[in-house]
């Protein structure tokens, strides 16, 4: 499987890259690489209304990632987005101002990415709308008791399906049930989720799902958010622009009925391209036995950093990702990545986008660790071998 | 400008390590070399702003000679503190006001850094200056 | 320079590719695909508060964009969008929102594309903002004496430097003119200038231009909003999430001061490290000899078609874009368009995104050749050719 | 489903044309084989939704036998008419309705033309087969 990876060839500082900075962003297969370089070499061209070659295969191959999402995910409506914080960012201007007011609430939890908070406030500013964020508790679990009684007259509910920071995996079948009991309609953050794991969206029930496809061997630059029928209808115009309407007139316009009302402007179409090969690439390996052993390693390498001192956060149950958050107790985190980054080790600092966890865990930051199915054992065994061998030096 | 002898030394050390790793470690080792501004006494006005880690940094002028005094929670900060210290500390104004930061540059220890690291040591310089600047 | 492009050896249908739909969207040269190749083989990784290796090369890449774009536009605050219609959005929502209330006017043309249309319809039906229209004469130029009388109140100007339907250049410099003078900001929408021409934003006194990297070279899903520091300090945070921030905390989030307060989310890296080469590509070509040149060949084709009984809707003035928009008295314009892709040429018909303009002159679309530098006399000839053939068999 | 001799000569012939040119001017020729729908008798209700010309169809059924009115500013939407004339024109409802636009792409024709416009041809065979289904 590494060898699908040509980055995985390059040298740092003259050692071998080990890559362990997934959670931010993972690394893409030859195949996504190459069907975008055809994509400019033999067939760019803008998509849609256009009757010559270029512009049929392109449509087509636009598409197609659209279909591949749909069928991944099985979902009936996949809008193409700029990523998951814009897909996010649409849920709350095409949704929340068209169906929230004045005096509603929306349920957050403390566990969430800025990107699923921040929207929020700038909505509930505008519109005066209330928050309610679930806390989370000592054992890295959301209090689901405060949930229950938060949800009382909540209209929605957003939700990371799995932690960037701690890679604890939610108990989204459970929000979701609830949440419907009373109505209310459900966002899931799949940021992390999506890449690591397999999700029938109809079946869990969800309303809306975002997620972003640089997180799971795609390109840069695209996402989705899928939405359940009933939502999707809805949904008013988020932004304007061509391909997103049916008719314009000076005197007003006609909208698009289906995904393509919420894509205006020329899309993503290299993008689109490049992410349905990463899609066939998921769709080719064996996820689950692949997390099982990547959750292995992560399980391995806490108990490693816990007997060296070092403060773990981080739970690592059968659903969680293979991501670990650790803290030394005197060395600096910054100084830390630097060190390892000087043997070609990359692991990342910092808040993580995610203040409000941080908060609650009465740190600034972490160093995190966030494996992906072509990390190795071998990898995290040197990890750990050069840690130690930094703590002598250094700490 | 010149350079002291003794940052002239130093750049010529850092130039003979390829290893980047060592070179981190002399960084490391330099953080000895600030004279530390306690942490009772970082405050607003001290701090560098665009360094991810606290960093403080206080200039006096005593007999048109510079003093600075530095201190940060990183390691690696207070270590270019030291070099910037080497350079600056006990040198007198009007030659510590032709100093860029390019000798930094040149002895390679912005590329051993991430860039938000050698943003945080840009900033840090450009304070320090315009403090000189500004008590001078 | 043809021989940079490596889509120009394609072929369609066993005749070599002439690309004439690039007001739709440019091809590539090498350097931009490669440096994305190289980006996505070497270096990916996510951007800023990252320590390690890769995460420096992908910040350098992707700021390196920024620097591009403000030194070939002489602007000093470049906002990274996903296109022309987002960079358009953005000034509705970051700007609009924040500075326009009930009862306030915006001035637009009839010659505007949909995407700096519907926008602001949008925005003045939920602000009750009156939206006014400059009309477009039967010399294809916008109505400056209604224009005049249409400033008086107005607090926002939107208009398209060069339509992408007739070619025809704005007097952009008058408008910004008038327009200051009554204090009203100006937006132009750049999409089709941006590629063709040079362009010194603080020296011209716009307010805010929005243009695309996909029709000047550059890779698709993203673009710019140049803004002035005037409007700048004006802007209001539109999306919100990652990156955009400076803290967050559950009780509300402070925001970056820079251009990164408007790019929230992981950005279009690959993208930006490809449009900055597209950029140099650019720098590095005598823009104005070339423009001078496929001018020439539009004017030279316009007089053929007039000749072989075409309408031809362009005047093809010094500063208009080598765009000749025509139709046949008869011949269904999809038909045409078809039986040129079998011989190879690739042009668009449809209304182009700009029906309000087509409604003006009384038709529903045309047929557009629009040409870009890498294209060259004889292949318009040879489409000239081609075309007499196809009325011969066909019409 | 079985097709017509007409259609099957017609498929034939379309197979032996490489160059899509020609196929494309066999598909024109084909326009003249529509029961012309007349301009006047275009109304929502005959429209083919999806088709970027406009492109209108009608479906009679008399003594258990489909007949198809059709037209369209587009002389090469009108050519898929005809060709969908050929194929289900005079003959028994039961028999077209085990036809599928198959037998379109088996032709090479979808293959020539635009997504949208293949898309237009499904639409319309959709909108068709619906009328038939629902006057049978
Ligand atoms: C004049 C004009 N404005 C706006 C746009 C929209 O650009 P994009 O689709 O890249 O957002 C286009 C291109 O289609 C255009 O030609
Ligand atoms: C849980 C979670 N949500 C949202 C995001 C934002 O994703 P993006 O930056 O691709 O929009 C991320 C990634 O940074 C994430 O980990």
């Amino acid at each position: 499987m590494r060898d699908d990876f040509p980055i995985l060839q390059r040298e740092i500082n003259g050692y071998p890259l080990v890559y362990f900075d997934n959670a931010a962003t993972t690394q893409k297969p030859n195949s996504v690489i190459d069907a975008m370089n055809d994509y400019y070499s033999n067939s760019n061209a803008n998509v849609h209304r256009a009757v010559h070659t270029l512009a049929g295969e392109a449509t087509e191959g636009y598409e197609s990632c659209r279909r591949e999402l749909k069928s991944r995910f099985n979902a009936s409506k996949a809008i193409i987005t700029s990523g998951t914080t814009e897909a996010i960012n649409l849920v709350a201007h095409a949704w929340g101002r068209a169906n929230l007011s004045d005096g509603d609430a929306i349920i957050l939890t403390e566990m969430e990415h800025h990107s699923d908070i921040v929207p929020w406030q700038m909505l509930a500013k505008e519109m005066n709308i209330e928050l309610r964020y679930v806390p989370v508790q000592k054992d890295l679990t959301l209090d689901m008791d405060l949930f229950e009684d938060a949800i009382e007259g909540a209209k929605l509910v957003c939700v990371v399906h799995i932690s960037n920071v701690l890679g604890v995996c939610n108990p989204v079948e459970k929000i979701i049930e609830i949440a419907k009991k009373k109505g209310a309609r459900v966002l899931l953050d799949a940021a992390q989720s999506a890449p690591h794991q397999e999700i029938d969206f109809q079946q869990l029930g969800a309303d809306f799902m975002a997620f972003s496809a640089h997180k799971m061997c795609g390109p840069t630059g695209i996402g989705s958010l899928l939405v359940s029928e009933d939502a999707f209808a809805e949904m008013q115009p988020f932004m304007g622009g061509g391909d997103m309407i049916e008719t314009v007139s000076i005197h007003g316009s006609t909208y698009q009925k289906n995904e393509q009302k919420f894509e205006a402007g020329t899309p993503r179409i290299a993008e689109a391209i490049g992410w349905s090969e990463a899609i066939k690439w998921l769709n080719s390996i064996d996820i689950k036995s692949e997390h099982k052993r990547i959750l292995h390693s992560a399980r391995w390498l806490a108990v490693q950093l816990r007997e060296m001192g070092m403060t773990v956060y981080g739970r690592h149950d059968d659903n969680d990702a293979a991501v670990v958050s650790f803290l030394h107790p005197t060395m600096n985190s910054e100084d830390l990545a630097h060190l390892l980054d000087a043997r070609g080790f990359a692991v990342r600092t910092g808040h993580h986008c995610a203040q409000p966890l941080l908060d609650r865990l009465e740190i600034t930051g972490t160093v995190r660790v966030s494996l992906y199915f072509y990390n190795t054992h071998e990898e995290v065994v040197s990890f750990v071998d050069y840690l130690k061998e930094i703590l002598e030096r250094f700490a | 400008m010149t350079y002291s002898t003794e940052l002239v030394e130093l750049i010529e050390e850092f130039k003979e390590i390829d290893d980047k790793m060592e070179r981190l470690e002399m960084v490391f080792d330099l953080a000895d070399e600030v004279n530390l501004l306690p942490i009772e006494q970082w405050t607003d006005s001290t701090r560098v702003h665009g360094c991810q880690s606290e960093a403080h940094v206080k200039v006096e002028i005593i007999d048109s000679n510079v003093h600075f005094y530095s201190g940060a929670d990183s390691k690696l900060v207070q270590g270019l503190m030291g070099i910037l210290t080497m350079a600056i500390h006990g040198i007198e104004v009007e030659s510590v006001l032709t100093l860029s930061p390019e000798f930094a540059a040149e002895m390679g220890i912005l590329n051993s850094l991430s860039p938000s690291r050698s943003n945080g040591f840009r900033n840090m310089f450009d304070k320090v200056m315009n403090e000189i600047r500004h008590h001078a």
